[in-house]
């Protein structure tokens, strides 16, 4: 064969599932803690739902996304919900679930029927998705940031920010866009951008933080975003270690799972604020839409979002985020 | 005659009933030997026989399948080499291990290092030992104590093996060819200090192929064959013929006496070479020619070998084969214009352990067995055969890894590797290291019909008989330089000798700047 | 004495087969049939023809770097820039394809091209530069990774998933088999050719065992490793062909990333000692489809990531340990 | 003929001095004065003590795991597994340090415990299971992650900056030295003097140069060897305390991954040949010197990570290939 047969619009027919349904989760980055909480919020779905639910870890392998979307087609799955590791193997993970004829969902991240980018897609050859959209969540990172800064009244010219991502994770790379968008425009000043290439560990970004911010001696005032908790929390641990109070420093996290610690403690914090966004209800969310799919024959709608909030000191522990 | 073998309670070591089984090799065979305190019990026997294994279990290193060691009289247990130092016996094996980045003086101490409670080394102290020791022996000239490991030449390895095995108090020496690499000197300063041993109630155990060295040394020749005891005989009142015959079961021809066939027609023409070690060296060797090339241990005879074969960088002169000049640097060159080498050192310079002996012997004529790059397996296994049996190596096929082979056994897989060649010039360096009288004699035919092919031969040997014997000429070497020549005539063992040693001039002027 | 008489009775003739056709592999055998009986039972679609070319495709590209890690490996060398070559490849091959019009065999040829000279660049620099094997391709596998990244500027490159070649690499079938497979098949199987019916592959058995007697046995050593390197590049960058048909568009990093881990343990597993000179393209095949089939069996059973990892060192050691057991060796020092 | 002839002419005389000082470390040295000058024109702030504080403490716990790896690289082993072990030592120093009430030495006496004991696992697999060093330390890798992740379900475990002896680990100083770069000091100087005045040291140099010999020589080998490892397990433990003090909770991946192969690149660069017995502690801190005034240099003048990765791996291979052409070996062959 010359593996082109299916290219048309068949694939999966809308029939419902009588019998047990089956399902598989596959996720990027599966051992990182936001992943963790999606796939503990689709199990416990999964669970109330009386389905079988199995949860693939993909790391950061596009390869492995196509081998394990093979291999869970040839497990007879029924439907298949994906966060992909990279957004450009999407149309392959489309095709692959098309010629099977099997459901396909995605969550977090987005992609593209007919192309590698999701960002240049028509509507309607988008994949149904359930999850965040990292421009909204880099969007609000960069607006609460605004707001410290605006409030805490530093003088632009003796701040800068750090933004902190692993260079070669686009949607981190979508994230700190958004972030700088938004601060730019929230907080009316420019304040200069220092963009600082870490592995997403809080160690890896300590050390490139605290390196950045000794080679940046005159600076007063620091401002830290990044793709995650982690890169922010080693930011404010790198500022803190050198010598910078905590009035100087505004850390807006993405995930609240490490912030909550620091503010657990009670001691004043430059991790100022957090995006909780909580992985566990986008996972239930996904899986029901698959079930009420399966089951019932409802379409799946084009986006669905669970909520995300912004949290701090004063407010994490109402908002619902759990500290490990 | 045949001595008797009860164990006596007099001391020294004995084994009773000892059987070794390697896979499909019986090595030794239901072996009772006593080994008495002050006596030099010599070990014969052909290559495979089982010597090195008999030995290996004395040190702890092989488990024994059968039988027991007992120690003055009393069974010993000896699962691991520490076990047996710890019982006074010591070994110093065929082939030297060395431990490469670390110092002479350090080897020698391996394990039994100087130490303060606090297990600092005590350097000084260390030193200090390792002076003594080769002072007391007579090795200082020849064996620089803060040398590497790696800096080591093949009977500067042996020569810390030696020294080894002396540190601490020993009760059982046994020496599994010490002198294979040594040089006359050496040997003599050997040969004093085990005598010393005798005396002081060592039981000494030596194993060689040299008659000589056994009628010089031995109180008593035990002989092996097959693994088994064939006999233990009184060195004072036997013969070579009677050791031969128990060794092989069967008389050996007369001495080996080879006509002289040399042609005029110059194959190997050396001019003024110099690498770091080769002090312009001029020689010139024709078809059917057999030149030996004689000296003490450093005197640069491997050096000069391994530069004609390539090897080495050049820094001035000229090797013509057959008048075309070889191309400095490559031995590939080299060999493909029909200069062969075989190497001395067989393990570190020739074999491939982990490789079959078909592999090992085919792979320099694989050009032949080969159709469009593909070996023809039959033909390499028929030539591999054929060298197996010519040599007498003893494997139970020719598929068998080299590691698993007696030394003498692997030395026989070397040369057959360049004897299958058959290249025009065929340097050998220290051919039967480790072989034993049988295979000698096989070996020697084959360097008289190579000459008789029409081969040049240069044979590098420290057994001086050997060279003479073999050789049309002997050229003497000392650092790095061709001190004299000799004919058939002229060479006798003085002769070599005192050219060896004779004092050399330009020697000297390098020495004064080294200061 | 002749060889003959030393040949020996029947069980000696037995051990003597083994010894051939190689414990290692036998023991790879073994433990191949007791993962695939385990799994083939507790799921009922795991002995599946479906499953088993899921499986086949899975190992395909490690397979592929696992084959020639072997080879570097015999000689005595070492190549932990493989990943990082892959990746380069598969961004060169979607770029090269983008820019040239569409045209999947400029693509390709481009990814080849680069690889055969960033191999030869790898032997280059080991054996001229007298750089250790190791510190030389670690310093690849991040050179040759940041190359990759720039020139994509860190994102995946292009679309492929509208040619009609890249699509029959990725998903195309032959007499019922994908193509992938196919090339592995084809791969390995000249590169077994190569080590043990020719004298091209007997000669770098030597050198891997012993490289000064190679030397002098007049193997010219430097071209051999120079010509081995630059077979890697080749072939890595075949890999990274196929990653690109595979995920439709070039991949930087992702999906190469950690292959030069996983085509090491292969090697090793399958019986290649790391000091060189010893192993074989039959034991590395065997534990690539080994590891390839635990990887599945495991996803298969719903066994989290976490158990996995666990799971996998376990079986590993374990695999190997009963392995050694069998063949009775001395428990002394550190095992080759 | 006496021992001045044969201890050879006084050119050589010179090179065996250079060897022996170490030509390797001075070379290192040439390149990290190379290096430090670069930055330190570049920017005003690199030279700073400041930033030396910096350097030191990013490199810290790398360099813990490269003094060890060292070690068993000289006894011709290797340990792919002290990343996780460093990981999971992390997570048991926060969970530990959590339930018995935030008592910090309770947590790391944990910690060091479950390090030894681990090490000592890889040690009894390797020499009694006769498992290959590289394959089972492998295994090690992905296992000891495993139940790193198992027992924190693969989540950053507990808060210790509360606690004032782990404030004290990640952030205090003595002597104007933060407590972090002590603590290598220490246990690097403690190593040296091991490896080079104690005969334990010595016999670890024998192992790996000739295991036979050393075997032979009565050292009982085994025990070393298991010793060994477990000694990597209780400083990998050390630098997993390390690394919660650091981050603030205990890691079970994060901050670790990784470690393996850059300590095994301080080691390698720092002068240990990876087939054992050569090497030494004062090499691979340099090593680990140089890697890390790199890093922090590169990220001070804002060189994007894609560069980044080129640049590191080409000032490897740079920094290899001119020391190796200072030391003028003939290039032959592969390099030790
Ligand atoms: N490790 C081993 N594995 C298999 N066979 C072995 C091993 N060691 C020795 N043998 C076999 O045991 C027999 C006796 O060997 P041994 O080394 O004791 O002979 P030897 O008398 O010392 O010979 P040589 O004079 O050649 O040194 C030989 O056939 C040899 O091949
Ligand atoms: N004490 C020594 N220290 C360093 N190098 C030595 C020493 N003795 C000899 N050599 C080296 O040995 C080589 C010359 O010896 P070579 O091996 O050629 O001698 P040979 O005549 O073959 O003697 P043999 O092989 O019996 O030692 C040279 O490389 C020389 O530098
Ligand atoms: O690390 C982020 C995580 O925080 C969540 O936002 C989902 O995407 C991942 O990449
Ligand atoms: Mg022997
Ligand atoms: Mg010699």
């Amino acid at each position: 064969s010359t593996g082109r047969e299916s290219t048309g619009n068949a694939g999966d027919t809308g029939a419902t599932v009588s019998g047990k349904i089956s399902l598989t989760y596959l996720q990027k980055q599966g051992d990182q803690e936001y992943f963790i909480g999606e796939a503990a919020g689709a199990k416990a779905k999964a669970a109330e739902l009386g389905i079988d639910l199995k949860v693939v870890n993909l790391g950061n392998d596009a390869n492995k996304t196509v081998s394990e979307v093979q291999s869970a087609i040839a497990q007879k799955s029924n439907g298949l919900i994906i966060v992909v590791p990279d957004p450009a193997v999407g149309p392959q993970v489309v095709q692959t679930a098309r010629d099977a004829k099997i459901a396909l969902l995605t969550s977090d991240d987005q992609i593209c029927t007919t192309g590698p980018d999701p960002s240049a897609c028509s509507a309607d050859s988008l994949v149904p998705r359930i999850g965040f959209s990292g421009a909204q969540m880099g969007g609000e990172v960069g607006k609460r940031a605004a707001e410290e800064f605006k409030k805490s009244g530093w003088n632009p010219a003796e701040t800068r920010i750090i933004s902190a991502w692993k260079q070669d994770v686009t949607v981190c790379g979508d994230r700190v866009k958004a972030a700088k968008e938004a601060f730019g425009s929230a907080a009316g000043t420019g304040v200069q951008n220092i963009d600082v290439a870490t592995d997403n560990t809080p160690t890896g970004a300590q050390d490139k933080i605290a390196a950045t911010v000794t080679a940046n001696a005159g600076v007063k005032h620091w401002v830290v975003w990044g793709c995650n908790d982690e890169n922010v929390q080693g930011g404010v641990t790198a500022l803190q270690n050198a010598g910078f109070s905590a009035d100087n420093v505004i850390g807006v996290g993405l995930g609240a799972y490490l912030a909550c610690k620091g503010w657990g403690s009670g001691k004043p914090s430059g991790m100022k604020a957090a995006l909780f966004i909580n992985g566990s209800d986008v996972g239930a969310l996904a899986v029901q839409t698959m079930y009420d799919r399966l089951r019932n024959g409802k379409d799946f709608p084009k986006e669905a979002f669970a909520p995300t909030k912004m949290v701090d000191a004063a407010t994490w522990q109402a908002s619902g985020v759990k500290c490990s | 005659m045949q001595l008797s073998v009860e164990t006596t309670a007099s001391g020294g070591a004995a084994v009773r009933d000892l059987g070794k089984r390697f896979g499909a090799v019986q090595a030794l065979d239901g072996v009772t030997l006593e080994f008495p305190a002050g006596q030099v019990t010599a070990l014969m026997g052909e290559n495979g026989a089982g010597k090195s294994t008999l030995l290996k279990i004395l040190a702890g290193d092989q488990p024994p399948s059968q039988g027991e060691v007992l120690i003055d009289g009393k069974p010993v247990v000896l699962h691991s080499p520490a076990q047996a130092r710890a019982a006074g016996i010591r070994i110093i094996p065929q082939e030297p291990e060395i431990i490469p980045h670390v110092s002479v003086a350090e080897n020698v101490y391996v394990g039994a290092l100087p130490h303060s409670a606090g297990r600092r080394l005590d350097r000084a102290e260390l030193g200090r030992r390792i002076r003594a020791d080769l002072d007391r022996l007579g090795f200082t000239r020849v064996l620089d104590p803060e040398l590497l490991g790696s800096e080591l030449t093949p009977a500067q390895r042996q020569l810390v093996e030696i020294l080894r095995a002396l540190t601490g108090e020993a009760k059982v020496i046994a020496f599994d060819e010490p002198t294979s690499s040594l040089s006359e000197q050496e040997v003599a300063a050997l040969f004093a200090l085990i005598r010393r041993l005798r005396e002081q109630g060592v039981a000494v155990v030596y194993v060689s192929h040299r008659m000589q060295e056994i009628f010089q040394l031995a109180d008593r020749v035990a002989v092996l064959r097959d693994g088994a005891l064939a006999g233990v005989l009184d060195a004072a009142r036997t013969s070579e013929a009677e050791l031969v015959r128990m060794m092989v079961g069967r008389d050996l021809s007369a001495m080996f006496v080879r006509e002289r066939v040399a042609t005029d027609r110059v194959v190997l023409d050396v001019q003024d070479l110099r690498t770091d070690d080769v002090h312009g060296v001029s020689l010139r060797i024709r078809a059917g020619e057999v030149v030996g090339l004689a000296g003490l241990i450093g005197a640069g005879r491997s050096e000069l070998a391994l530069a004609l074969a390539g090897d080495r960088p050049v820094l001035g002169g000229r090797v013509l084969l057959d008048g075309t000049e070889l191309r400095p640097g490559s031995p590939g060159a080299a060999i493909r214009a029909g200069l062969g080498l075989a190497p001395e050192e067989r393990k570190a310079q020739a074999l491939f352990l982990y490789r079959s002996v078909r592999d090992n012997i085919s792979l320099v004529v694989l050009e032949r067995l080969r159709r469009r790059r593909f070996v023809r397996r039959g033909a390499e296994r028929e030539l591999a055969g054929e060298y197996v049996d010519r040599l007498r190596v003893r494997t139970p096929s020719v598929e068998h890894e080299v590691r698993k082979l007696s030394g003498g056994n692997q030395q026989k897989v070397v040369l057959a590797r360049w004897l299958a060649r058959r290249p025009k010039v065929l340097i050998l360096d220290e051919p039967t290291r480790g072989i034993d009288v049988g295979a000698k004699a096989e070996i020697y035919q084959i360097i008289a019909d190579l000459a008789q092919q029409g081969v040049a031969l240069l044979v590098i040997s420290s057994e001086l008989p050997e060279v003479i014997g073999l050789a049309d000429r002997v050229l003497v070497m000392q650092n790095g330089r061709i001190t004299g020549e000799l004919d058939r005539a002229e060479a006798s063992e003085e002769a070599v000798l005192s050219l060896a040693m004779a004092d050399d001039l330009a020697g000297a002027t390098r020495e004064g700047k080294t200061e | 004495m002749t060889s003959t008489t030393l040949a020996g009775s029947a069980p000696r003739r037995v051990t003597l087969l083994v010894t051939r056709v190689g414990g290692q592999n036998l023991s790879l055998i073994g433990a191949l049939a007791v993962v695939l009986a385990l799994f083939g039972l507790l799921n009922d679609n795991y002995l599946s023809w479906n499953n088993v070319q899921v499986i086949g495709q899975a190992v395909t590209i490690t397979g592929l770097l696992a084959v020639v890690q072997t080879v570097v490996i015999i000689c005595g060398g070492l190549d932990i820039s493989v990943g990082s070559q892959a990746g380069l490849a598969s961004v060169v091959s979607a770029m090269a394809f983008t820019s040239a019009g569409s045209n999947a065999l400029l693509g390709m040829g481009a990814a080849v091209g680069v690889g055969v000279l960033v191999g030869v660049l790898n032997g280059v620099v080991i054996v001229y530069g007298r750089v250790n094997a190791t510190i030389a391709t670690l310093a690849g596998l991040a050179a040759y990774k940041g190359v990759a990244q720039l020139i994509s500027n860190g994102r995946a490159q292009g679309y492929v998933l509208n040619d009609s070649v890249f699509i029959f690499l990725g998903r195309g079938k032959i007499a019922g088999l994908p193509v992938m497979i196919w090339i592995l098949v084809l791969v390995a199987t000249a590169v077994h050719v190569l080590l043990k019916y020719t004298d091209i592959g007997r000669n770098i058995y030597a050198i891997g065992g012993n490289d000064t007697a190679a030397r002098l046995a007049g193997i010219r050593i430097n071209k051999y490793l120079v010509a081995v390197y630059g077979l890697i590049g080749a072939v890595a960058a075949v890999a990274g062909i196929l990653l690109t048909a595979r995920t439709g568009s070039g991949q930087p990093v992702s999906g190469s990333e950690g292959l030069e881990l996983k085509a090491i343990t292969a090697a090793a597993l399958g019986g290649c000692a790391l000091r060189g000179g010893k192993g074989g393209i039959g034991g590395t095949l065997l534990a690539v489809a080994l590891l390839g089939a635990l990887e599945n069996g495991l996803t298969g059973q719903n066994i989290n990531a976490f158990w996995q990892n666990v799971a996998q060192g376990s079986l590993l050691v374990v695999a190997v340990v009963i392995q050694q057991r069998r063949s009775g060796e001395r428990a002394v020092g550190l095992p080759a």
